[in-house]
Formats: C-alpha cells, structure tokens, sequence
C-alpha cells in the first residue's frame, strides 16, 4: 500500500470517527424525543431526520453547500462565530458524513428506547432519581443495543458516503479525499480495477472492525440476553 | 493557528477543480510542474456542475476547468472568473465503441445503419440532456439523421466511465465515448470517430477563479496553455488547440 | 396519623376510589384481586396520578389535587417493594442495592448494605445479574433495595409472596422493628391474613367497583 | 406537474415498493439467524449484509454490474432458468434498490428480536407450539416495531437510491428513471433548480407518506407501550 | 407412578439434584428459596436440559441422557404455570387463553374457554390486554391457559400466590377436581404449608446445595 493509500485511510477514520462520536448525542436525543416525546411537530422532526436517507445525496450535499458554503447562513454565521470553515475542509466532510449517518442512528436508538420497560424508570424515580439521572443510569444504559447498532450503522455509512461529500466539500487531498472518493477517482481510470478493489477491501475491513467492536461490547453489556433460556 | 493559516496558503500550491475526465492528464501535468520546483497543485476531480456549485458557494479555489462550456459559462455569469483568464483549453473527440470482442462493422455517416445494427441491445452513452459527452454525442446523431431511430434504445450513464464500463462488460453493444476514453480502455474497440463537424466544437474550457489567492496560480495556467502542458494532455489523447 | 388518602382514579372499566386516615404503624390493605390495592400503592408512590383527591403521608401533603400540589415520585421518599420485582437488568445485584443508598442523602439512611445483605440472607448474590435469580432471591434484593433508599414510608405489595416461611418470619421480624424502632408508616398489601394480622395496627379493606 | 413526472414517480413507488416487500422475509431471516444464531461464520454475514453501507454506492453497482448483468454469471442463470433480465429493466432498478436497503432493514429488525423475551417463546413451546409456530406467532408479532421500522427505512432508502442504480441499469425513461435519477439529470442543467426542488419535495411527501403509515401500524400493534405509566 | 424424576443441573454456582418417584395425585415440591424448584419444573417442561438423568412422566420417558430421549417442549404436554405469568403481551385475554387450547388435539382437550372462564372468574377479561391486568388477575389467566391446553399433566410454580383468599379456595377445589376426577399427575411448588397439606399426596423437599 502507497503513503497516499494510507493518508486516504487515515482520513477516512477520521472523518468517519469524528462524524459518528460527535452526532451520538444529539441522534440520542432525537431518537429519545421521537420515542417518548408527544407533541404536534413530531411527524416532521421525524420525516426531517429521515430527509438525508430519501433524497439522492447529491442534493443533500448540495443543500449542505447553500446552507453551509461561505456564502451560505450557516457557513457565515460558524466563520464570524466560532472562524470554522467547511469548505473543502475534513470538518465539512465530517458534517457530510454526520448527516447521512444521522437517520441511520437516530432510528437504531429509538428502536431500543421504545423497547426499555418504562415500569423499571418508575421503580428508579421511587428510589430518589430525578428524571435526568433516570435518563442517564437506566434508559441511556437500557438502550445499550441501540447505541451501539447506531454506531456501527453510522460508521458504515459514514465510510461508504460520497455523493454528499463530494457535492459539498469536493475531493481534496488529504482534506477531503476519503477512500469512497479515492475509489470514484480510481473508477475514472479504465483498467484500475486492481486499486478499487484494494481500496474498497479496506473500506470493508474498517467497517468490519466496526463491528467486531460493537459486538463484543455488546457481548459485554448482554446482561439481558444470552444466559439460560427458560 | 490563524496567523498560521494564511502562510499555509501561500506554501501550497494551486487548487484546481477540474473535470473527473482530466484526472490522468492533469496529474501528470502537475507533477511535471511540481518537478520544477514549484509547490505542487492541489487536485480535485468532480463531476463540472458539482465544482461549479462549489465556485458559487464560495469555495476559496484557484482555478478552474470545466468540461464544457455551459457549466463555466454559468461560472462566468455569476462574476466568479477572473475577466480575462478564460481560454479554451482542450478539445476531444467522439467515438462510437463496442465490445472488443465484437466483429459489428459500421462505418459512421449520414444515415449510417446503428438502430439495425444495434437490434435489440442498447446504445450506452452519457445522459444526453444533462452530461456534456451525451449531449455531444446526441446532436452527432442527430445530425447524421440516426437519433429518432436510436433515441429509444439509449442507455444514459451517469458519466462516460459508466457507459464505458457498460460496453466493456457488454452490456451494450455499443456506446458513445470520448476518444480518450476509449484509448483508455482495453476491453472496447472503437468502430469509428465521429466527424467533428457532427457535432458542436469540444471543448474544455480553463479560468482563473475570482477568490484565487495563490500566487502561483496564474503560472500554473499559463503553464497548462503553453506547448510543453498541452503535449502532457495530447499524450492522454486529448486534441489540443 | 401515618397515611391519610383520598382519592379516586378510572382506569380502564375500573374505578378505584378509597378512603382511609390510620393511625401510627403498619396499615395493612386488603381486598380481591384487582380491587386496585397495587394501583393505590402506585399513587402513593406518585407513579399514578389521582383523578382528584389527596395524599398525605406522616402530616406531609404528598399529592393535592385541589392545592395543586402533586410531589414527583423522587420527592416522596417512598420506599416501595413492587408486586413484581423490577429489579434493574443491567446491574448487578449489589448495585440495584446501592441504587437509592447512594442518591439518598447521608442522614436519611438508616440501613448499611451489610445489615440488608444479613437479614435477607443474599450475601452470595451480591455479583449476580438480576435474570440468574430465583423469585424468591429476586424478592429479597427488591426488598433490600427499598430499605436501603433511606425512605421516609413504605409500600409494600405482598412482599413475602414468594418465600419460605423461616425467610419470612426473619423478614417479618426486620418489617416489625422498622415499623416500631423507626417509627416509619407502613402501606402494606397481602392476602395472607396471619401475615396481616400480626403486623397490622390498622387494617383497611378496598373494595372493587366496576364502572357501567 | 407533467406527464413524465407522473411516469417518474409511479416508477419510484413500485421500484420502491417491490424491493421493499420483496425483501422483508429475506431481511427477517437474516437479522433473526444474526440474533440467535450461533455459527462460526456469523460475522461474516455481518459484514457482507453492511457491504453495501460501507462501499461506495458506485461500487455496488458495478458488483450488480458484474454478477447480475446479461454476461454475470448471476444474471445468467436467471435469464436461462427463470427468463428474468434485470439489465436495463426496472426489476434491475428495484434489485440495486432492494440491496442498499438491505443492511437498513436487517438492522432493525435484529435489534427488535433481540429485545424480544426467550421465556416467553419457551412458554409457547410448553402450549405446544412447534419452533416455527412459535417464530410466527411470538417472535414475528413482538418483533413488530423492528419489522415497521425496516421497511421504512428500506422504503426511504430506495426512495433515495441513485449511485447503484444508473450504474447498474442506467437511467432509462419509463424503466429505470426514478426520482433520484431525474433529479440528478436535472441539477446537471444550469438552473434547473426548480425541477430539483419539486422533484425533491416529492421524494419527501412519498417518505413521509410511508412514515405515517407505519406510525399508525405501530399504534395498532401498540400493545407493548403506552398505556399507563407506572 | 406420576412422577419419576432423577436429574442433575449446575446453574452458576448451584447444583440442583432431585431424585423422586411419587404415586398418583398432587406432588408438591417444597423447599427454602433458591433450592432450585423452578429449575426442576424447567428440567420437566423440557425447557431446562439436565446434566444428566432421567425424567418420566405416567410412566412416558420425557428425557434420558443415557438413551438419549429428549423429547421436545411441545411434545411433552405439560400445563406450566410459570411462577412469573408470562402471559403474551401482543394478545388479548382470550387470545392468550385459546393458544395452547387451538394447538392441541381436540381429544387431548378437557376443558372449555367457558368452564375456565367461569371458575377463575375472568369473563370480563377477555378483551384485555395482559399489561392492563392486577398480578392475580395475570395469575389467573396464566393457570386458565395452562389447564386449557389439554395436558397429560401440569407443573404449577406458585399458582396461587398473590390471589385472595376466596379465588384461592375456588381454584384450589379445581385444582382437586383435576387430581381426582382426571387423575392427571400435579408436579406442585409452593411455600403454604396449609396448601400443600391439603393438597398433596407426596410432599418432596428440595435441599439447596451450593458448588464449592
Ligand atoms: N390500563 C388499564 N386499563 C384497564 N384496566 C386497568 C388498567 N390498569 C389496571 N386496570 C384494572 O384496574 C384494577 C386495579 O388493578 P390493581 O393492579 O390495582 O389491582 P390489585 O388490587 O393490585 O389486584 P391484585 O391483588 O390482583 O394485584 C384491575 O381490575 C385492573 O384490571
Ligand atoms: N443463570 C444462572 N446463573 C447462576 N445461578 C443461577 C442461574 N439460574 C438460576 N440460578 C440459581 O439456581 C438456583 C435455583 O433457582 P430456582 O429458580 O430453581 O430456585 P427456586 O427453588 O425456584 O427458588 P424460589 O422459591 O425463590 O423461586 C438459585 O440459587 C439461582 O440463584
Ligand atoms: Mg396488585
Ligand atoms: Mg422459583
């Protein structure tokens, strides 16, 4: 494997890791207002989150560029605010990635949040939690599954994306270049199969140490399952 | 970090937008130009519309080349090119193409028999309404009066790599592609080249873009416009001007 | 006065409407199954909402539906044992104990661990997951976990259901010093009537009405 | 809104629609033997059921490509033994849909039969029900909110398809032109945003159609939650 | 012979070994919590896999490690009624009620919905879901379901506990009617000694024995 293969990888991780650890949080919240909340614009907070899944990502990350670029409300405000630029930047390509993912975790979450007995959250308010220890120490921790196939999914997803990535912040080395776009690179040069299989193998082993790692954490925290079965 | 940030600008070199197309030529081109002691361009390939939204949205980029002119024409509409800088780049060719294994004889011209010979099969070709090569490729066969027959039996690819790879797989029995395509490719065989009056002029338009900071930007240009740069094109197959 | 109640609920075709001011000690609370003793229990306990009424515990307005006072379940300092356990999966045993005694403030404990593990004889359990328990060693950690939230009262639903009769009278005997020694109300819910008789100062019996 | 829009989107609901039913006993049977089986090569399937996550869509056309073309060996055998060509047809687009909604719908379908409680299957051995009257009767119905949530997502997803399906079968009016593909060809047009945007908004309106439906089911089968809280 | 039972199991820590033969009627399996009576319910629902041993029933092998007999649950035919209800929670009352009942052969059958409902006194039930239900209403349609699945012979794990005392005396009647009038074997657990007394013809205590 060349150093650019590698720089391609280590990017790739990057991205993938940044865009997947820094949305658990809020697609935790989503999945947890979606799962419990019951107010009237639930349907279109829920048909938002789903928007990256349904739209073609090239018009994701087309939106993202008008929303994000830096001539765009958003890009603006984060420059004067906070000086982030996305612009063909690894951050940008991060977001990308994030909102892709985004829809992915949040339904993996909620899945497992609707499935926690809400009698045992009763039981921890009796013994003195307030309703965000509640949340922290039994429905954060009951949802276990959840978070981890949330994660493993956006990972995976955020490692494969690359219409969104490349409509928005192009296809950069060592910035923006990850190993979806290295392959669409690859892909333009007839006879270069060798290298798109090479790259997408990797592509594939990344995502399967994904999920090597979700399972035996899962395995760690399966208090519930396994065991004897009556 | 942010009295960092514009010295790190000026020690990069260029960064180019250019066309997915152009990938093997201007990497060789920048590698020649980085030879010489310069700071080696940055590169990234896409497909023209999604590098032109890019321009518009702001991106700090240096310059540009497009696949077609409409695309940098929209550039160029918007006030984002440096006035000026905009020179016909490169031009390429069209190809009708089969699988290398196929023995189809046709010899391109008016009314030339490609409905018959394609039968049943499919004429794998760029988008006509939305992909340069397509469209060049569509206004060919229009205007040897083979498109009403064909029309109907267009596969239309994302780009020319999908409708090469659909031939070289065949797929198709036959595909339209740039020459520099097929050369590219070992598994099609070209059957004949379109006359280049079939069609509207191909060309590849390069400019300098409006944000350009880079001081070796304009250089680099001039550096593809000049013999030397446009030999490094001409060796991928690309008719230069 | 330990528990003073009030207060009527629908729920579904039932109607649960009790009445009742005890005086200091154990009340117990009898009545058919399905009369709505463990849902009196839960309203309490500030788990189900009254439909109008009132709740006083130990002269402490809990829940007033006229005052709008309506105190959440991690105010009222119930210790509540669960008809049915819910003990927490994804902790072991010790730390389902430990649960309330740590979230209780330091003066309002009046049980360490090791005297729970004792008397409830769950010492070898201490690092078993709550699905590898028998009903009984379930039972026995429900209740433990209760004593050890440092609670102001008691619910109790049919805590001895499940045990053996020497585990039982060694329990009852811990529930009678509670009651006694801590003065601490009791709610107390059972069908067994020597259970109820023994421990019982006040013994009050819901009746089940049906709606319609 | 024209003809040829109606075409569009007709095209997409059943492209969509198919690969979705199609697969959901596949997907069910796929998430149930990751949930309970114990086999050697179970992490394999894993992986090969994300592959289409992780790799870029791109790619997994071009595999579809190679194995199901008229000239795969895949898609040989289905021309010879059940005349079935995917080339070019809208059965090809629904195929390339189908396999990127895959790992969505297998996803959630395992984490809900993974939250389902073994006792209770163990109690419906003991009524007498057979292994696989128990799967039907116990862990298919408590599996419900995994089987809602995957197709929608699976819906979603093919809704939005784009990159494996014009490698595949390319974009063919009427065949395989769906509304990604549309939208696509129109943002290659200098101002033709208007066409995006509405093309886009219906792409939406479809997904959130499908949520709907599936908020209701799951209120049917709402046996589980709700109620009351204690 | 009823019940012949012989088996071994290791659970974690505990070793559980039972060996009983009983006569005709109600056995009734005693023992401190923990000793592992639900296991061997288990191991005779064939829900639980000895180590080792042998499990008979009315004289047919359900199991036995030296043949290698193991004949599957819903081949044995047991009516369990599960110490902790089970009840399915995406059916109704009834629903629950007729599953076993709709599987089994009509002549295995010995009890109608109507006769079950009657006796346990749940006709206004039946539409319910099981999360609605008070834990002896869930009782009671646990042991309705068991008995109408047309066993060769039942295993109750505490069938009776949290029932009042009128219920209980009503379902203890049937449970005689069962052993008398059907002559079906009764594997039974319970900590009532008054209930054992009155219904057992064998009484078999379960030592706990730890490992180690
Ligand atoms: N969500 C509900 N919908 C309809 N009825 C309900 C609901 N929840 C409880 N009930 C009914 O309310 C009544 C009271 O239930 P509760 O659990 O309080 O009874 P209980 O006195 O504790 O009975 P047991 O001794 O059997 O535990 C029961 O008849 C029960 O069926
Ligand atoms: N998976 C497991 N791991 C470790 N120990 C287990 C496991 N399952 C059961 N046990 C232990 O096996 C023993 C027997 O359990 P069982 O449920 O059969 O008891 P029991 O006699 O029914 O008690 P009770 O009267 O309390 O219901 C208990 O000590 C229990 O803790
Ligand atoms: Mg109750
Ligand atoms: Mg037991």
């Amino acid at each position: 494997m060349t150093g650019e293969e590698w720089e391609i990888i280590a990017l790739s991780l990057k991205v993938s890791g940044v865009a997947v650890l820094a949305t658990m949080p809020l697609a935790f919240g989503l999945a947890w207002l979606l799962a419990r909340g019951r107010f009237p614009g639930k349907v279109l907070i829920d048909a938002l989150v789903h928007l990256p899944l349904v739209l073609p990502p090239v018009v994701t990350g087309w939106l993202l560029l008008i929303a994000f670029g830096a001539n765009g409300p958003a890009g603006r405000w984060l420059a004067d605010w906070f000086g982030v630029t996305l612009m063909f930047r690894w951050t940008g390509a991060a977001l990308a990635a994030a909102v892709m993912a985004l829809p992915l975790m949040v339904r993996a979450m909620r899945l497992s949040i609707e499935a926690v007995d809400r009698r045992l959250e009763g039981a921890a308010r009796t013994l003195g939690a307030s309703p965000l220890r509640v949340f922290l120490s039994i429905t954060l921790p009951l949802a276990t599954p959840g978070l981890l196939a949330g994660a493993v999914l956006g990972f995976a997803r955020s490692i494969g994306e690359f219409g969104a990535t490349i409509t928005f912040v192009s296809n950069i080395p060592g910035e923006t270049r990850t190993i979806p776009l290295a392959i669409y690179g690859a892909l333009q040069i007839p006879g270069n199969e060798t290298v798109v299989t090479r790259l997408a193998i990797i592509a594939v082993l990344l995502s399967l140490g994904a999920l090597l790692a979700s399972e035996i954490l899962a395995r760690r925290a399966g208090y519930g399952k396994g065991g004897h079965v009556l | 970090l942010l009295a960092l940030a514009p010295a790190r600008v000026a020690a990069r070199g260029p960064l180019v937008l250019a066309a997915a197309s152009l990938q093997e030529a201007m990497t060789d081109a920048a590698d020649v130009w980085a030879a010489r002691r310069h700071e080696k361009p940055v590169l990234s390939f896409a497909g023209s519309s999604a590098l032109a939204r890019q321009i518009e949205a702001g991106a700090p980029a240096d310059l540009f080349v497009s696949a077609d002119e409409e695309w940098m024409d929209y550039v160029a509409g918007k006030g984002l090119i440096r006035p000026g800088s905009r020179a016909p780049f490169l031009s390429n060719r069209l190809v009708l193409i089969a699988p290398a294994g196929s023995r189809a004889n046709l010899t391109i011209g008016r009314g030339f028999p490609l409905a018959r010979a394609l039968g049943t099969g499919r004429l794998a070709m760029a988008d006509p309404d939305a992909v340069p090569a397509g469209k060049y490729g569509a206004a060919a066969l229009t205007s040897l009066g083979v498109w009403d027959g064909v029309k109907g039996k267009v596969a239309r690819a994302e780009n020319v790599r999908a409708a090469l790879a659909l031939v070289e797989r065949g797929e198709a029995p036959f595909g339209i592609v740039y020459a520099t395509d097929a050369a590219a490719s070992r598994k099609v065989r070209i059957v004949g080249t379109f006359p280049p009056r079939s069609h509207p002029p191909i060309t590849y338009p390069i400019a300098l873009l409006k944000t350009s900071t880079n001081r070796d930007a304009e250089a680099f240009r001039r550096f593809l416009l000049s013999r030397e740069g446009k030999a490094i094109f001409a060796r991928r197959g690309f008719a230069v001007r | 006065m330990s528990f003073e109640i009030a207060v009527e609920r629908r729920l579904g075709d039932a109607h649960i409407a009790l009445s009742l001011t005890s005086a200091a000690g154990l009340t117990a609370l009898f009545g058919p199954s399905g009369a709505g003793k463990s849902s009196v229990l839960n309203m309490v306990a500030g788990l189900l909402r009254p439909d109008r009424g009132r709740i006083a515990v130990a002269g402490e307005t809990l829940f007033d539906s006229a005052a709008r006072i309506d105190l959440p379940p991690d105010r009222r300092r119930a210790g509540y044992v669960f008809q049915d356990g819910r003990l927490f999966p994804h902790r072991c045993v010790r730390d389902n104990l430990l649960y309330g005694w740590r979230l209780a403030a330091p003066d309002h404990r009046w049980m360490t661990l090791d005297e729970a593990v004792a008397f409830l004889g769950i010492g070898h359990l201490l690092e078993r997951w709550p699905r590898t328990l028998s009903g009984g060693e379930a039972q026995r950690v429900a209740i433990g976990r209760a004593l050890l939230s440092g609670p102001r009262f008691l619910l109790m639903d049919e805590p001895l259901a499940s045990l053996d009769a020497p585990r039982r009278e060694e329990i009852m005997r811990v529930i009678e010093r509670v009651r006694d020694e801590l003065a601490l109300p009791i709610l107390y819910v059972s069908h067994d009537r020597a259970e109820v008789e023994r421990l019982a100062s006040t013994i009050v019996t819901l009746e089940p009405a049906r709606v319609g």
